[in-house]
């Protein structure tokens, strides 16, 4: 009884005091209210990055585990690189100015911003295959959608509002009209919904938050 | 007709996609080797933008919330250095914050190298101040404007800002005449209407990403006076304020690089209705 | 202005991890396998070097120097989440997580009625009148039916059928207009981004690494 | 000295106390229906549901794993994109139960934020478990990658180069993460499932998807395999927003054009 309690309804009811406290002081800003609150947005920052380890475990695990399926020369290669690379970067980190210093920012900038600049473009590749493979006009909504993306497209390329000027007007509309209301109307529905999971979450009727044991 | 024999319309659905990626990539390298110089039009919300600028009082104070983002950079850095310029041309105090680490970098790299304001006859301390970067969200940007001095004691080198001249008489929101807040995660323009607009009718302009103008629309012109969305804009804005930059090259290539969307979707779609209709028709 | 010898060495890593990535379009390939591992290593030390000294900073520093005790206790729940890799002791990790979704759920539920309902309801109803020209009144109409419609379309518990029916069918034709609009910022974004990384490659690799100009 | 007016309600916050007073009046309502065993109303098909079952049965023809994935950020435990995350992870306890059922595995790449993990961990042994099989649970198939939306993507995608994907759930919260894996997956011949409710990238989900989970249909989605009857009959409960909302517009429009500020009137 008591362990079900400790185990399952103890971790529930803090779910419900925390919440209806954050939720109290949004409606009555008490000080001291505001101050708890205050408090625990410094907790939820600290018991985050305390957490922090366990990614460093879970990767070097999934790593080791694949090692021992594949004990080749590439399969070395790959399970020692993300260590290298960790060790590489706690090096420059090592230096005066911890993150901040010379050595760390030129790993970031070349290797990290060179990865991400790059990664960032590639979903155009994958937007022209899904035009090109999954997108299919047989239905008003398809026609809809690839209206909508095109018109905007249009407004947003010089050489199509050059071309023909219109372009430019009738792209802004659809930014401007359909695309909000559209987008309107699923925020609002979304938001519900969130209040609901919310308020389920709150009486403990989440079964996510429930059952884990 | 054998059932083996391929129609031209299941030629065209299984055509090799790296095709038309590699005619894209070729597509986008064209205009970046040779410009093509194709003309610009100016939409309105960077009319606007420019407008509040230009119609700010001399002396104004303008506070820049910077948050920008190096891996993003690609797409913004255009209406960064041609914002700069336009700041340093005209008589106004200029506040840069940086509430991520990266702005600072950014800031680094374009101020006293890409946009000197020495060109412009503007003095650090008088003209313009760098407060720095500090890792301030929502509530940071809250007591910002309440009192500049909670957030930030010092500018970047460490100087306690009553030791700068132009902040002397700076403290709070009620000192700051304009806010133009950058951004780069698209739900963060609340941050400026929840913080700054709501409370303290603060005039503000917002500059992002492209993919985040849709988001920013719904509250312009009404909540934000003018917002800058994509390199197109930072395009734009070189154009309007008159201060040519990267924008425009980077725009030209684009121009051309969109065509690989439209021969995809047309591809797709011809072999799509091809196959379907000679099926329709053979039966 | 001539480059130093660590900004020629940096522009070439930086190319090398871009054609890694780059390389993924032609198929999967060991160039590709190896900077995905890389950057995997990279940014798990990014965060472990951020996070710790955002807990030096949020908790270390205020005990140290402000006294402030209470900040030990989220040290200790944080640790307590390591308790899961313990089969026996797993439930002790439900601790913290009650904290950070309880106090999640309540940031929610505050932050999203005004910002994500009531003000979506006000400027709804606020764009049929913005002015009195017949074109904003008539964009106002629209805002104001796509709004409606789109919402219907989302009703659950309801069958679509009927007036109903029609309605949804409007909402969705609004609702894909919006999808197309953001799909098409979001790809000329890409194209941005691919844009500026060839760039990149021009300007500072082959113009300034390999040829020396610029 | 205590200051009284600290304690009055917020100017301003009405129109939320009242919508959140509404909100949970409506959620008791239909929650102590559930708990009497009365009839509630009845959830509309949501297709992307019993395709997750049919995915699995693929992915063991097919003999490929089944992947799941949540986004790099897709751990958000105390931000307002909380219930987001609680809604993906109903459907991956979904997901490992109908992976148990019929004997497929399943990869899970773990989002970013460190702090998730064991909940993540907690809902799969959970859900094997409750299909009677807690040995087929893995820790080497829950992988970490980082918190970033890079290494997590290139990860993912050399991962159905790999591993091989049968059936691929993506739901929760995704940025600009998602288009790489569902491009990736379309590629290698995966069955997409997944949906977001952030509206701004939901467009890729509506273009790459089999089956897609549609803004707020996440959450419907979510507490549908729950089957759980408190969860099903909150669900109802939203509805009855809904149609205030629309009333409130409405009601709005009209008072507008009989000369009422309505402008006025929404501030407080």
């Amino acid at each position: 009884m008591a362990e079900v309690f400790i185990k399952r309804d103890l971790p529930l009811v803090l779910i419900f005091i925390i919440g209806i406290l954050v939720i109290i002081e949004f409606f009555f800003p008490h000080p001291a209210l505001s101050a708890i609150k205050a408090e625990l947005g410094t907790w939820t920052v600290v018991i985050a990055n305390v957490s922090i380890f366990l990614g460093l475990f879970y990767m070097s695990y999934a790593q080791y585990r694949l090692l021992q399926r594949q004990k080749t020369l590439s399969g070395y290669v790959y399970f020692i690189t993300p260590f290298v690379a960790l060790c590489l970067f706690f090096i420059g980190a090592a230096f005066p100015g911890y993150t901040s210093s010379p050595q760390y920012q030129w790993l970031y900038q070349n290797i990290y911003r060179a990865q991400v600049a790059m990664y960032v473009s590639l979903p155009l590749f994958y937007c022209y295959y899904a035009a090109y493979r999954a997108f299919r006009i047989r239905s008003i909504e398809a026609l809809a959608l690839m209206l909508g993306g095109l018109l905007y497209t249009f407004r947003q390329i010089p050489l199509f509002t050059y071309l023909c000027p219109p372009l430019h007007p009738i792209g802004e509309w659809v930014l401007l009209v359909p695309n909000v209301a559209g987008g309107r109307g699923a925020v609002i529905c979304v938001a519900l919904a969130s209040i609901v999971v919310g308020l389920r979450t709150l009486v403990g009727k989440e079964v996510t938050t429930i059952e884990v044991r | 007709m054998s059932m083996s024999e391929k129609t031209i319309w299941d030629k065209i659905a299984e055509l090799d996609i790296r095709w038309i990626y590699l005619l894209t990539i070729i597509l986008i390298v064209i205009p970046v080797v040779r410009p093509l110089g194709i003309p610009i039009l100016v939409s309105e919300p960077v009319k606007d933008f420019y407008k509040t600028i230009d119609e700010l009082p001399p002396g104004s104070v303008v506070a820049v919330s910077f948050r920008g983002s190096l891996g993003l950079l690609d797409e913004q850095e255009a209406q960064f250095i041609a914002l700069w310029k336009i700041l340093f041309q005209r008589d106004l105090k200029v506040i840069f914050y940086s509430p991520t680490a990266d702005g600072e970098i950014i800031l680094d790299m374009h101020l006293g190298k890409k946009v000197r304001p020495e060109d412009y006859g503007k003095k650090y301390g008088i003209d313009y101040v760098r407060l720095g970067y500090a890792p301030i969200g929502e509530p940071g940007e809250a007591a910002f404007a309440l009192d500049i001095r909670s957030v930030f004691p010092t500018d970047y080198k460490g100087t306690p800002l009553d030791e700068i001249p132009m902040m002397k008489n700076i403290n709070s929101w009620k000192d700051i005449d304009l806010l133009i807040f950058q951004y780069t995660s698209c739900t963060d323009v609340e941050i400026a209407i929840r913080q700054w607009v709501v409370p303290y009718n603060m005039p503000v302009l917002t500059m992002t990403l492209g993919c985040c103008g849709p988001m920013a629309a719904p509250y312009y012109p009404k909540m934000i006076k003018g917002f800058l969305s994509g390199s197109i804009a930072g395009a734009e804005l070189e154009i309007i304020g008159g201060v040519p930059g990267p924008g425009a090259a980077m725009t030209d290539a684009k121009n051309l690089g969109i065509f690989g969307l439209i021969v995809s979707l047309i591809l797709g779609n011809l072999a799509y209705w091809g196959r379907r209709l000679s099926k329709e028709g053979g039966e | 202005m001539s480059a130093s010898f660590w900004e020629i060495l940096g522009i070439w890593v930086a190319v090398f991890f871009t054609f890694s990535v780059l390389s993924f379009l032609w198929k999967d390939n060991p160039y590709f396998k190896f900077g995905q591992q890389f950057i995997v290593g990279v940014v798990v030390a990014h965060n472990i070097l951020f996070a710790m000294k955002s807990v030096y900073d949020n908790a270390v520093i205020p005990i140290m120097t402000q006294g402030r005790w209470t900040l030990i206790i989220p040290i200790i729940l944080g640790v307590l989440m390591y308790t899961r890799l313990h089969r026996d002791y797993a439930w002790a990790s439900k601790y913290p997580t009650a904290v950070l979704v309880g106090t999640g759920t309540g940031v929610m539920i505050t932050g999203i009625l005004r910002g994500q309902i009531i003000d979506q309801a006000k400027m709804t109803v606020l764009d049929v009148f913005k002015s009195s020209n017949p074109v904003d009144i008539f964009n106002g109409v629209i805002i104001l039916i796509g709004v409606l419609t789109s919402i219907t379309f989302f009703i659950f518990t309801k069958e679509h059928k009927g007036p109903l029916g029609i309605s949804a069918k409007i909402g969705r034709i609004f609702l894909m207009i919006s999808l197309g609009a953001n799909w098409s910022g979001e790809t000329v974004w890409y194209l941005t981004q691919m844009t500026g990384r060839v760039m990149f490659l021009w300007h500072d690799w082959i113009k300034r690494a390999i040829l020396g100009i610029g | 000295m205590y200051n009284w007016e600290n304690i009055m309600i917020k100017s301003g916050t009405y129109w939320d106390l009242g919508l959140l007073v509404l909100m949970s009046i409506a959620v008791y309502y239909y929650m102590r229906k559930a708990g009497r065993g009365e009839k509630l109303p009845s959830i509309r098909e949501i297709p992307a549901v019993d395709a997750i079952y049919e995915g699995v049965g693929r992915s063991i023809e097919l003999d490929k794993p089944v992947h799941f994935a949540m986004g790099a950020s897709g751990g958000q435990l105390y931000s307002s994109l909380v219930s987001m995350t609680l809604a993906a992870l109903m459907l991956l306890r979904h997901t490992v139960r109908c992976c148990a059922k019929l004997g497929a595995r399943l990869i899970v790449h773990v989002p970013g934020q460190t702090e998730s993990i064991p909940l993540v961990e907690g809902i799969a042994r959970d859900a094997y478990l409750e299909e009677g099989k807690p040995e087929l649970f893995r820790r080497e198939d829950l992988r970490y990658y980082g918190y970033s939306s890079t290494a997590f993507t290139q990860a993912i995608s050399d991962s159905y180069a790999r591993d091989g994907v049968g059936l691929n759930v993506c739901v929760g919260i995704w940025y600009t993460d998602c288009v790489m894996p569902l491009g990736a997956a379309a590629h290698y011949g995966a069955m997409n499932v997944g949906g977001t409710a952030r509206w701004i990238m939901a467009y890729a989900f509506a273009m790459m998807t089999d089956y897609l989970l549609l803004a707020s249909e996440l959450y419907a989605a979510g507490a549908k395999v729950s089957d759980n009857p408190y969860m099903v009959a909150s669900v109802a409960s939203e509805d009855i927003g809904k149609y205030f909302v629309i009333l409130v517009i409405i009601i709005g429009v009209i008072l507008m054009a009989l000369g009422v500020n309505m402008a006025s009137i929404f501030a407080y």
